[in-house]
Parts: structure tokens; C-alpha cells; sequence
């Protein structure tokens, strides 16, 4: 019989961590789940929440966390992640060594900048918390994600706050070496937060959880090839779009490897899955930082069972 | 019955709210296929008469009734000459003399059917005025009174139940305009349509209308008509006759005596 | 219908129609139960609007002002530039092939270069502003003078006027229809100028209001400051409408109906 | 200057002052050592074009025909309620708030909203070059049809001729200096909708060109794509220019000389 | 030295590129404080002359000399009514009337100081045309002739040396118009300037003309030139003595025969 149709929206532009899902595609394992996937590029997670939550996409891969806080503004339409991508996000926050800021305390009483939608700006007081700057003791200054750096750079702000592999190569592009700059890690911190994950729609989890189901077993084979083979997933972003940089795409695809997908937690129990008490921990963080009405269940927030076995989830062999 | 084809019964207009009275309890009676002339000094409300009489305006009070039916918007039996000759700049001469015939029924049904016989009509009456030639100018590329001779034309050419000429030959020399009255008079005379000539000139009057009728200063009253008996058809030779003459002058006195009574009368009376 | 109740359903027209759509709106809403996030009820953005009633006071006099001081700023230039592009053929060919494409131009791509040279803040969205609205004007001034019937010209050449007596004694007032014509177009475009700066770079202004509400996944709040720009534009306009209807009378003179 | 040279000189102003402009941006990219990503120079820009010349050729053709077709609906849509607008003072009063308020409002703001019904694409992107290019043609076909001139529109009325006869003999001829005004506002407008809704939500198209372009800093790139829609407007306004030419030539029959 | 202070030398017009040729090989000398009348048939190239002496347009062979200068462009010292009124529709009747003040040197100079003066001099050249109480008005809330005479009140008030009438009268009922021939003449008489008045009323040239102009068909050329050497001021009565008449007559043979002969001529001949 013909095959099911998703469309599946992506968080951002097509760059080197959406690698695994266009290879997904290229080599038809989608296809051999049953499965015709649309894929388009997305404008940032809150819209990719929303995306799906409308019902336009199928799934969608969101920030976990904008996920949680789109549930607590609209109970009735509650979604569930049913497989997180990035095990640890790449939240960050960089500044100029120049600027004088060394360790997280100094960035008391700085100016920050960040778009109003960025994650890491949002989950701030979490990182603030856990560093002991005062949540408010920082401002911040709202900006396009294209202005962030040239405003760092201009010192318009004392310090940015981003994706690790986005602002570092960013920064780069402009001109700036790792040793001009002091980078703070959220996880380093101990803000254990989940990042980005696959959300598909309450509907099509409930009325076709096999699609779920194949779709996420066809994304695991496409991060284990792109494990294996960096160069070969960006030759499929390549043919979605031409323009890209290789070189660049190749390094933002590594360093997302390296830093969130292949975590400790993920070369033991593979990937996509959630350990409970660290899921517990991160809704408390989230609940604090967002303010939530309610404090969800880690049940009203990830659903496990579409996720393949725990063995078939490795990507490393 | 003998019911007039137009028939104004005491009306009044007043432009702007009881600002410029422009028409004081005027009424006519204008006989089917009547040729009228309507004289009087500048400013007296003729323009004003034509547009009520063809429907553009209302009246503030009294009626106005053609063909049987009280005027309440323009009607769709008038071909109308105004004072400006008012060609449509986007419109070739010829075109413009063509419009009536996109609009006014049953020449409109039948135009996308005999379009070159109407063409062929519509040259033949430009050059009728002594426009040949010139049916592929824009209005802009025509003289003062070639624009009037083509708006002329634009007034006939769909041969209208009523037509109003509202000072036709104002800008035309003394032999274009005569050989027009001839020309106007023959048409007439072959296909009797009831006419309202609003003029300055005396002598047209006289020569064309069966009824004058003199107005007053404004706001302007009629204060005299004139049954014009010359017999018909009239031509040149009529206007160097004596009946002719005696006429002209009888009307001259009038405007006169007009002109001169009423300057002790307010400007706005009512 | 007497004339009387005629004005006054004419006069409460605008009124009505708005209240229709709300309410339409208002329906539509609850009866395909639209989700919240997709397209929220009026009703609920009322209720936003009025609840955070400081802050997007705050925010709309700051966009108002930015928008007034790119608004003038266009409408300044605009005559200027449609003057003389109007007038002069040369300066028309010139200008114009450039006019068109930076027009074509989305300014999101401009503010940013904006926000570079000039900080974050009041500055590129007062240009922004400015940059998305004289186009209008410079095209309408510009046509209302190359459309300026040669009989009128000529009434003040014969009196052997220059160019800039032409200009001011004729070409103007006869452009005004345009000119007001375009005011109309420029002001929507200058609060769309000056909030989308906001969105791309501020912390003030109904710009920044809307995208740090949709952040948070508050739409009525987003709508809310939808409305209020909406609300603005319409006053702006309802300003200078009235000098409209004083100075293009003539223009207009034929009334109503067609 | 012979009236020969004189033509030469006029015929080949846009491309001087095209070159112009050019040179003098190259000089003060040089000249004040402005770094590449805050302003590239027209040079690097260009060799950027050419270098991306099948992927740039690919997403101009995308956002041609995006444009071309909302700009289309833009028209028709345009011309109908502008003729509803201009001919009747209720539907004016009624439909004005409600115009201006919409046309005040971001189109970047509706563009999620069309994405969330539609999906990211052509569709929302036409839609949006639609919204935003219709409201021009809206004001200035019904100024134009409001400012007829009432001698005019008497000769129609004195045949008896229907609303919708004065419409189409007076009312649009007369109409279409302003018209024609407003498409050229119009077109640069679609392009800018075309181009938003492009970097907001699509795969395809120079907007979407730009952004990616943009979240790499490949600046020269992004301008290469600015350059692309500029081009691609002007030759746009350059088509119906030459039809505005042919079909008013009575307004402009005054020639040149102010 | 007696030059004149127009001089037109072989004036050829030709509109469009060797389209419609207006005049042909026009040669006038007018001299200062001259009132001359041009007289032709429609079409013939009347209203062009009159551009051509303002500096409106230019001649395309031919040399067009005022007052001992070459005419390349629009003059300062002219008054000019041109054949429709034109008037500035977004001023009322005064400020349309003030126009030239704002224009023409020395007035605009004086114009800021003197405004209750010069508006003073503009009521009351609106009243001596009969417009009294309409100086607030808009020209489209005036008849075809008040605006006719408004136009003219504008080409009056600021004294031009050199003023130049289209039809300034055709608008207008014979009374008023007779009414305005007096007015014009004190003037003239008073402070003699330089006049063109193109009219096709031959009663209105030969009362007021030192010289007339007959011009034949288009393409227009002079016919003849007829000196009117009827004494002055000449009024009412002038027009009822012989020689008037017989003036009258002559210039209406002359016209008539340029219409007759001119008709075998090929259209664009030249
Ligand atoms: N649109 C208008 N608004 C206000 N007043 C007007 C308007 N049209 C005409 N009038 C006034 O009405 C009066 C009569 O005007 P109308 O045009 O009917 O005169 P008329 O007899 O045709 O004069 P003329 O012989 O000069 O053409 C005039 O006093 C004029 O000022
Ligand atoms: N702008 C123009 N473009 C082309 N041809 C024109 C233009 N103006 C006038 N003409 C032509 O020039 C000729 C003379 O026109 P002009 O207006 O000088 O005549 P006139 O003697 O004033 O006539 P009238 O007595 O009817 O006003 C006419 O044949 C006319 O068609
Ligand atoms: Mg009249
Ligand atoms: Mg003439």
C-alpha cells in the first residue's frame, strides 16, 4: 500500500546537525519504514512548537524545554517529545576575554545579548542559579540571531548567549579565535537540561504510532551513518542546498556530535531515550526558570514508547 | 392629450445649503419636438436649467417631469452639447464621438455587430462639421472650436429624443456657426427631436428656435417667451428679412430691459 | 431612508464595520475552535491589551514617536526627491531604476546594517521607518507632477514663472490628491518599518512587546500589540485626513457617488 | 549640447547613475576599510553572484514567479476594492479603518500564521507578497476614481450610462495615472513580501538564499541576493513602464519641462 | 526708430514631427501701444499665434522678436486669457485673480507689504466685470461666462505691457459683452499697453481694434490687414454709424472669401 506521508520540520536552516535526517531520506530509510517524508527547514524551536502543535507538521525537532513551556501555556494542546537529539544542549554563553570576564560569577551586572526567543537566554536564570548570579543582576539586550556576534564584537554587549557550534563558528567566520574568548558551558554548571528532540503531533502519535515508530527507527540509522561518516552527511545537505560551506558545516556537524549527541548517557543507553531522574531534575530547573503555572510530570512530557530498542538506539558499535 | 415632453413646474435651485440661489420658480412647457432657445445675461442659471432637465441635478423645490415622468436622475434619452466641450483626453475624436454608442441602448447592443457602419456614421458627421482629418486626434490636438464641433458631434450622433446645446457655437467664427445652423436645422427638420438651445447669440436664436424664452438675471426667472412664426426652412436670406431683424431687436430689448430693472433686487432674493 | 439617519449611519460606519469584524472574527474563532496559539479570539486579546495596559503604553509611545520622527523624515525627503524627480526627466532616469531596486529591497535585510552602524535602539528603527516609506511618496508627488495638465502650466509660464514658482504655485496644489494619496500608504509602511526594527533589534516598542510575547507563546499578547499598531495607524491617519478633506476639497468636489 | 547628445545622455542616465552608485560604494567600502560583514563591497558582491550563479538563477526564478503571482492577485484584488472604495462613500468608510489598520500591522507578524495553515512554501510566500502590495493599488485606484472630476463624469451621466459604464469609460481612464503610480510601489512591495516570507519559512527562493547565506556570514552572498531582487525588480517596473507609456500618454502630454 | 515691438518674421508652427502644420509663413509687426484683432476661421492657427508671441512655444522656422528680443521662452511682460478660463481650481475666484501678483515683478516684491491694497484692486476689477460677491467662490462654483470674466480680470491685474485675449467675450451675452468692450478701452486708453485680441466677432474687432488681422484657413497665414481708423473712444453709437457697419461687412467678405478660396487648397499644403 502506498506510503504514509509526514511532513517533518527541522529547527533551523539546513546546516550540519540536520545532516541525519536529509541521509535518512537519501538513502530511503524512510522509505523503507512505510514512510514519505517531507522535510523543511525551520525558523527557530518556539516556531517549530507551534508548527506541529497547529497541526501543519507532522513532527518537528524543538527545543525540549520551549516544548514544556508551550504545554504550560496551552494545557489542552499538550505534546509530548518522543526523542530527545540533543542528550546535553548546546547552551552557551561567550564573551570577549578583553571584556574581563572570566569565570560565571563575573558576569554579574553585565549586559547580555540574545534574541527574546533564544533557549539559552530563556533557561539563563537556571545557568544564573546554578552559578550564583543573581537571575536579575544581568540585562539584556534583545537582537536577531545575525547581530549577536557583530554586537559582541562591537561591544555593544559584554557577552552573548547561543548555541555552542553556532556562535563559535560565527564568531570564527568574523574573525575570532577560541583563545580571544571565554566560553561557558550550561552543562558544565551542572544545568542538566535536555535539548532539542523529536516531537511529533498528539494526533499522529495517537492514530498512527507505527509511522512514530519507523520514522524514529530511520533517524537512529541516520545519525549512526553520520557518526560513521561526518563527510558523507554533509554531501546530503549539500544537495538540499548548494551554498553551504563544507568545511563549516562539517565542523558545526562535529562539534554537535561531540557535544550533544554523543554524550556518556548516549554511548551507554543509545540514543533518543531519558533518564528518569535527570528528566525529574530538568523540569524542575525549566519549572523555576519559566515560572510554570503547573510543574509537569515527566510522563506529561515524554513518551518512550515509540522509541526502537535500546540496542538498535546505539550508535556506536 | 397635449401634456408637454418637458415640463418644469416652479422650480427652484439653490447650490450649497441657502447659499447661491441659482433658478427662482422657473417653468416651461416644452411641446414634443419643439426646437426652444433659451437666452439670457451670464450667470442666470441656463446651465443650470440643462442640468435639470436632463436629470444631473435635483432640484431644491418644484418638479420637473419629461416625457410624462417626474426627473429624478439622468435620463437616457438626452444628447447633451455642454458649455465646456469636456472630450475625454484618453479618447481619440473620433472615439469620443462614438462614446453615446457604447452606452446608450439599441445602439450599444448592435455597436460589436456594425461597428464600422456606426464608424462610417461618426466620420461622415465629423466631417459634416468640417473635421475630416482629424478623427485620429486627441482632444488636445484639436482648437478651441473644433473641440466644441466634435463635442457637437458627440451630442447627435446616437440621434437623442432630447437634445440640449448648451452654447454649441460659442467658439466658432460667424460662417462655421451658420453653416452649423444650417446643418443642425435640416436634421431637425428630417427627424423632428425636441431641442433646448441655450445661446448668446440673438440671431441664432431666431433662427433656429420656434419658442425663445428670455431669463433674468440670477437667480434667473423666465421673463418673457417668444413664439418665433418665421416660416421654415429658414436660411441665410431669413436673417436679412425684416420679420428677422424686428425679432433679433425685440429680444434685444428685453435682455435688456432685464439687465437694467433688476439690479435694485437683492442678489439673493427669494 | 431620510437623509439625516442616512449621515448617521454613514458616520458610525467605520464603527460598525470594525465591529463586525471582531466579531466575526470573534465567531470564526469559537466555531472551528481555531487553537489559541494559532489565532487567538479578540476577545481574549482585549483582555491581554487591558491587562498588561502599562507596558504597551510604554511600548506604543515609544513606537509612535519612532514612527512619527521616520514619517517625517519621509515625508520631508519624499517631496523633495519626488519634486525633483517629477520635474526634471534627467533626474528621472536617473533615480529611478535605483529607487526601484533599493525598493524591491526588503529593509529586514537593511536593519541589521542599520543596528551596526547605529547601536540597538531608537535610531535604525527612526530610519527604518523612514527608508520603507518615501518610496510612496516619491512616486506620487512625482506622477502628480508629470501628470500636471500643460493648460495649467501654461496659465503661470505666461506670467513668465520659474520653475520653483511653477512648482510651488501649480505643481503642488494639483499634486495634492497623490500626495495625500500616498501619506495614506507611507504611514502604514512607517509603523511597519519602525516595529520590525523593533523585532529585529530593541528592547522597547511594540515590535520587541510582540516578539518577546510570542517567545512565550502569549498570542493574545502578540495580537494585542497587533491591535494597538492598528489602532495607531488608523489615528495617524484619521489625523491627517482631516487636513486632507481641508486642502483637496476641489479635488473631491465631485462628492460621492460616481 | 545638440538635441541628439542631449538623447544619448537621457537613454543612458539609469545605467550612469547605476554605475555611480557602485563606484561610489566600492570607494567608501575601501576607502573607510569597512569590514565585509557589516558591509560588503559591490565587487566582492558581484563575484559572489557569479560564483552562486546556478543556485542564485534557481531561487530568483522561485521568487520571480512567488512574486509574479501574488503581485497578480495584488492587482486584480486591488483594482476591484479600490473601485468599491473609490465609488461609494459607505463602502469607503467602512472598509478605511480597517484597511489601515491591517496595512499598519508587520506583515512578518502574519507571515507564521500563513506558514501554520498553508505550510512553509510558495503558498504562504505568495500570500504574503499579496497582503502587502494590494493596499497601495487600493488607495490610489480609489483616489483616483474619488477625484474624477465631476464635468467628466456628467458627460456619462447625461447618456444615462450605469455605475459600472462611468466606471469603465471615466472613472478607470481617468484612474490610471494613479494606478500605474501604485504599481510601481506595488511590485517593489510584492518582492519585499515575497522575499520575508521566504527567509521566515521556505527552501527555496532568494530569500531564503540570503538567510542561509546570512547564518553563515557570507555577507557578499546575502548582497549578491539584495542585488539579484533589485535587478529583478527594476526590470519588473521597466515591463509596465513601457505599457503606462503607451496607455497615458494623455496625462503626460505635457512632455518633460515642468 | 520705430520698430515694432512685435514682430513675427515668417512664422512657421508645426505640431508633432511634419504632422499638422497650424501656421504657415506668418508675418505681423504690432507696435507699441497697438490694439490689433485677429480674425480667421476656426482652426486656423489663432490661439497658436498667441503662444507663439508669449513664448508658450516655439516657431518651427521663423523668428518671433518682443520688444527688440528674440523669443526663446515664456515672456514676463504679458496678461493672457487664454480660450478656456483655466483658472486654478483649488483657489477661489480672488486668489485666482491675485495670481499674477505672486508671479510678476514688482508687484510680488510689494505683494507682502501691500496684500489689503492690491486685494482691494482685485475686488474692484471683479465687481467692474460683475463678479462682486463671488470673490470667494471656486471657479467650478462659477458659470462658464463668470468664468470667462474672472480669467480676464487675471490677465488685467498686474498691468502687463503686452496682453494678449483669446476670445476673452465668448462666453458672454451681448449686453455684458458691450458692457466689457467699454471697460477694455478706458483702460487701454488710460494706460496704453500693447493688444492681441483673437475673436470671431467682427463687431468686437472693428470697436475695438487699430488694426485687424484676417487669417485664412489652416495652415494660417495673414490675408489682411485692415487699419481701423474709426475715431475714439468709440461706444454704443459708433456701431450704429455706416462706417462701422460698412468695416464690419468688408472683414466678413474678406473671411468669406478665404474660406471659399482656401477649400481647393490641399489640406497640409506647404
Ligand atoms: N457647482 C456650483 N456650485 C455653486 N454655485 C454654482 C455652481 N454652478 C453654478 N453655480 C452658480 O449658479 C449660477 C448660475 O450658473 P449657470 O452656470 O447656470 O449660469 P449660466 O446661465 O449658464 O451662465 P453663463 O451664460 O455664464 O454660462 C451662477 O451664479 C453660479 O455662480
Ligand atoms: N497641442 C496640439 N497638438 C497638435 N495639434 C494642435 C495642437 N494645438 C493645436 N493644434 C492644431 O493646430 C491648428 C490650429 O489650432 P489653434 O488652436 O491655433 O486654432 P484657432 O485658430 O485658435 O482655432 P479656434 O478658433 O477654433 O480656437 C489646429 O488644426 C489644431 O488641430
Ligand atoms: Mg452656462
Ligand atoms: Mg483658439
Amino acid at each position: 500500500d502506498a506510503a504514509t506521508s509526514l511532513k517533518f520540520t527541522l529547527d533551523w536552516k539546513f546546516e550540519g546537525p540536520a545532516a541525519a535526517f536529509l541521509v535518512a531520506a537519501d538513502k530511503g530509510y524512510f522509505a523503507a519504514e512505510g514512510l514519505d517524508v517531507t522535510i523543511d527547514t525551520g525558523n527557530g524551536s518556539a516556531g517549530a512548537v507551534t508548527r506541529v502543535a497547529s497541526g501543519a507538521y507532522d513532527i518537528g525537532m524543538a527545543d525540549f524545554n520551549s516544548m514544556m513551556e508551550f504545554n504550560d501555556k496551552n494545557p489542552d494542546k499538550a505534546m509530548k517529545a518522543a526523542f530527545i537529539v540533543y542528550d546535553i544542549p548546546p547552551f552557551s554563553v561567550f564573551a570577549l576575554k578583553k571584556s574581563g570576564i572570566a569565570k560565571p560569577a563575573d558576569l554579574a551586572g553585565k549586559t547580555l545579548g540574545a534574541p527574546v526567543f533564544d533557549a539559552p537566554r530563556k533557561l539563563f536564570p537556571a545557568y544564573a542559579k546554578a552559578v550564583g548570579v543573581p537571575a536579575d543582576g544581568v540585562t539584556w539586550k534583545s537582537m536577531d540571531p545575525p547581530l549577536r556576534e557583530p554586537m559582541l564584537m562591537r561591544g555593544e554587549v559584554q557577552a552573548i548567549s547561543g548555541f555552542y557550534f553556532t556562535s563559535l563558528l560565527n564568531l570564527r567566520a568574523l574573525g575570532v579565535t577560541e583563545k580571544d574568548l571565554t566560553i561557558f558551558n550550561f552543562a558544565d554548571a551542572g544545568v542538566s537540561l535536555y535539548g532539542n528532540a523529536l516531537i511529533p503531533s498528539p494526533k499522529l502519535m495517537k492514530e498512527n504510532p507505527e509511522a512514530v515508530k519507523g520514522f524514529l527507527r530511520a533517524v537512529v540509522k541516520g545519525w549512526r551513518d553520520v557518526v560513521a561518516d561526518p563527510a558523507g552527511g554533509i554531501q546530503a545537505i549539500r544537495k538540499r542546498d548548494p551554498l553551504i560551506d563544507d568545511k563549516l558545516e562539517l565542523d558545526r556537524l562535529k562539534m554537535a556530535l561531540e557535544m550533544c549527541v554523543l554524550t556518556p548517557d548516549v554511548k551507554a543507553d543509545g540514543m533518543g531515550g531519558v533518564r528518569p531522574e535527570r528528566l525529574a531534575a530538568a523540569i524542575d530547573q525549566v519549572a523555576l526558570a519559566f515560572g510554570f503555572a503547573r510543574k509537569p510530570a515527566p510522563a506529561e512530557v515524554f513518551d518512550a514508547s515509540f522509541l526502537p530498542a535500546a540496542a538498535d538506539r546505539k550508535l556506536t558499535p | 392629450m397635449t401634456a408637454a415632453f418637458v415640463d418644469l413646474d416652479r422650480v427652484t435651485l439653490r447650490y450649497g445649503a441657502g447659499d447661491t440661489l441659482a433658478l427662482s420658480e422657473t417653468t416651461m412647457k416644452i411641446a414634443k419636438g419643439e426646437f426652444i432657445a433659451v437666452v439670457g445675461p451670464s450667470g442666470c442659471g441656463k446651465s443650470s436649467l440643462l442640468k435639470l432637465v436632463s436629470g444631473l441635478m435635483r432640484p431644491s423645490t418644484g418638479t420637473v417631469i419629461v416625457n410624462g415622468q417626474e426627473v429624478t436622475g439622468p435620463l437616457k434619452i438626452v444628447g447633451m452639447a455642454f458649455q465646456n466641450p469636456t472630450l475625454l483626453p484618453w479618447r481619440t475624436t473620433l472615439d469620443n464621438v462614438m462614446l453615446p454608442l457604447e452606452i446608450v441602448e439599441p445602439h450599444r447592443r448592435r455597436l460589436r455587430g456594425a461597428r464600422a457602419e456606426y464608424e462610417e456614421r461618426a466620420r461622415a458627421m465629423l466631417a459634416s462639421v468640417g473635421l475630416a482629418g482629424f478623427e485620429g486626434k486627441f482632444p488636445w490636438q484639436l482648437s478651441g472650436g473644433m473641440q466644441q464641433r466634435a463635442s457637437l458631434c458627440r451630442a447627435l450622433i446616437h440621434e437623442p429624443d432630447l437634445l440640449m446645446l448648451d452654447e454649441p457655437f460659442g467658439a466658432l467664427d460667424a460662417f462655421t456657426r451658420e453653416e452649423l445652423w444650417a446643418i443642425l436645422q435640416d436634421l431637425w427638420t428630417r427627424r423632428p427631436f425636441t431641442v433646448i438651445l441655450v445661446t448668446h447669440d440673438l440671431r441664432e436664436a431666431a433662427y433656429l428656435a420656434d419658442t425663445i424664452y428670455v431669463m433674468s438675471k440670477r437667480p434667473g426667472r423666465i421673463v418673457h417667451v417668444r413664439r418665433n412664426e418665421l416660416p421654415r426652412p429658414r436660411t441665410l436670406e431669413t436673417t436679412f428679412t425684416r420679420d428677422f431683424t424686428d425679432l433679433v431687436h425685440e429680444l434685444r430689448n428685453h435682455i435688456s430691459a432685464v439687465r437694467a430693472a433688476q439690479d435694485t433686487i437683492p442678489e439673493d432674493a427669494r | 431612508m431620510t437623509p439625516r439617519a442616512k449621515a448617521v449611519v454613514d458616520k458610525s460606519m467605520p464603527l460598525l464595520s470594525a465591529v463586525g469584524l471582531f466579531v466575526v472574527w470573534e465567531l470564526a474563532c469559537r466555531l472551528f475552535a481555531v487553537p489559541e496559539y494559532l489565532l487567538p479570539t479578540p476577545s481574549a486579546s482585549f483582555l491581554a491589551a487591558w491587562t498588561y495596559r502599562d507596558a504597551i503604553w510604554m511600548h506604543a509611545l515609544q513606537t509612535l514617536l519612532t514612527t512619527l520622527g521616520g514619517f517625517a523624515l519621509a515625508v520631508a525627503f519624499g517631496v523633495l526627491l519626488g519634486a525633483l524627480v517629477g520635474s526634471s526627466r534627467a533626474v528621472y532616469r536617473a533615480a529611478n531604476p535605483l529607487l526601484i531596486g533599493f525598493n524591491s529591497v526588503p529593509k529586514v535585510a537593511v536593519v541589521p546594517i542599520l543596528v551596526m552602524w547605529f547601536g540597538i535602539g531608537t535610531v535604525p528603527a527612526v530610519l527604518t521607518a523612514f527608508l520603507i516609506s518615501f518610496f510612496p511618496i516619491v512616486v506620487n508627488v512625482a506622477t502628480g507632477l508629470a501628470t500636471l495638465e500643460p493648460e495649467l502650466r501654461d496659465v503661470l509660464r505666461s506670467l513668465g514663472a520659474t520653475r520653483t514658482d511653477i512648482l510651488l504655485k501649480v505643481g503642488f496644489p494639483r499634486a495634492l490628491p497623490f500626495f495625500f494619496a500616498s501619506l495614506k500608504v507611507a504611514v502604514t509602511l512607517a509603523f511597519v518599518g519602525s516595529v520590525m526594527s523593533e523585532t529585529v533589534a530593541s528592547n522597547l516598542g511594540v515590535g520587541y512587546l510582540m516578539m518577546s510575547a510570542s517567545s512565550r507563546f502569549n498570542m493574545p499578547l502578540v495580537f494585542a500589540g497587533l491591535l494597538v499598531i492598528a489602532a495607531m495607524g488608523i489615528a495617524m491617519y484619521g489625523a491627517f485626513s482631516v487636513i486632507e478633506h481641508r486642502s483637496t476639497r476641489w479635488a473631491h468636489r465631485g462628492g460621492e457617488s460616481l
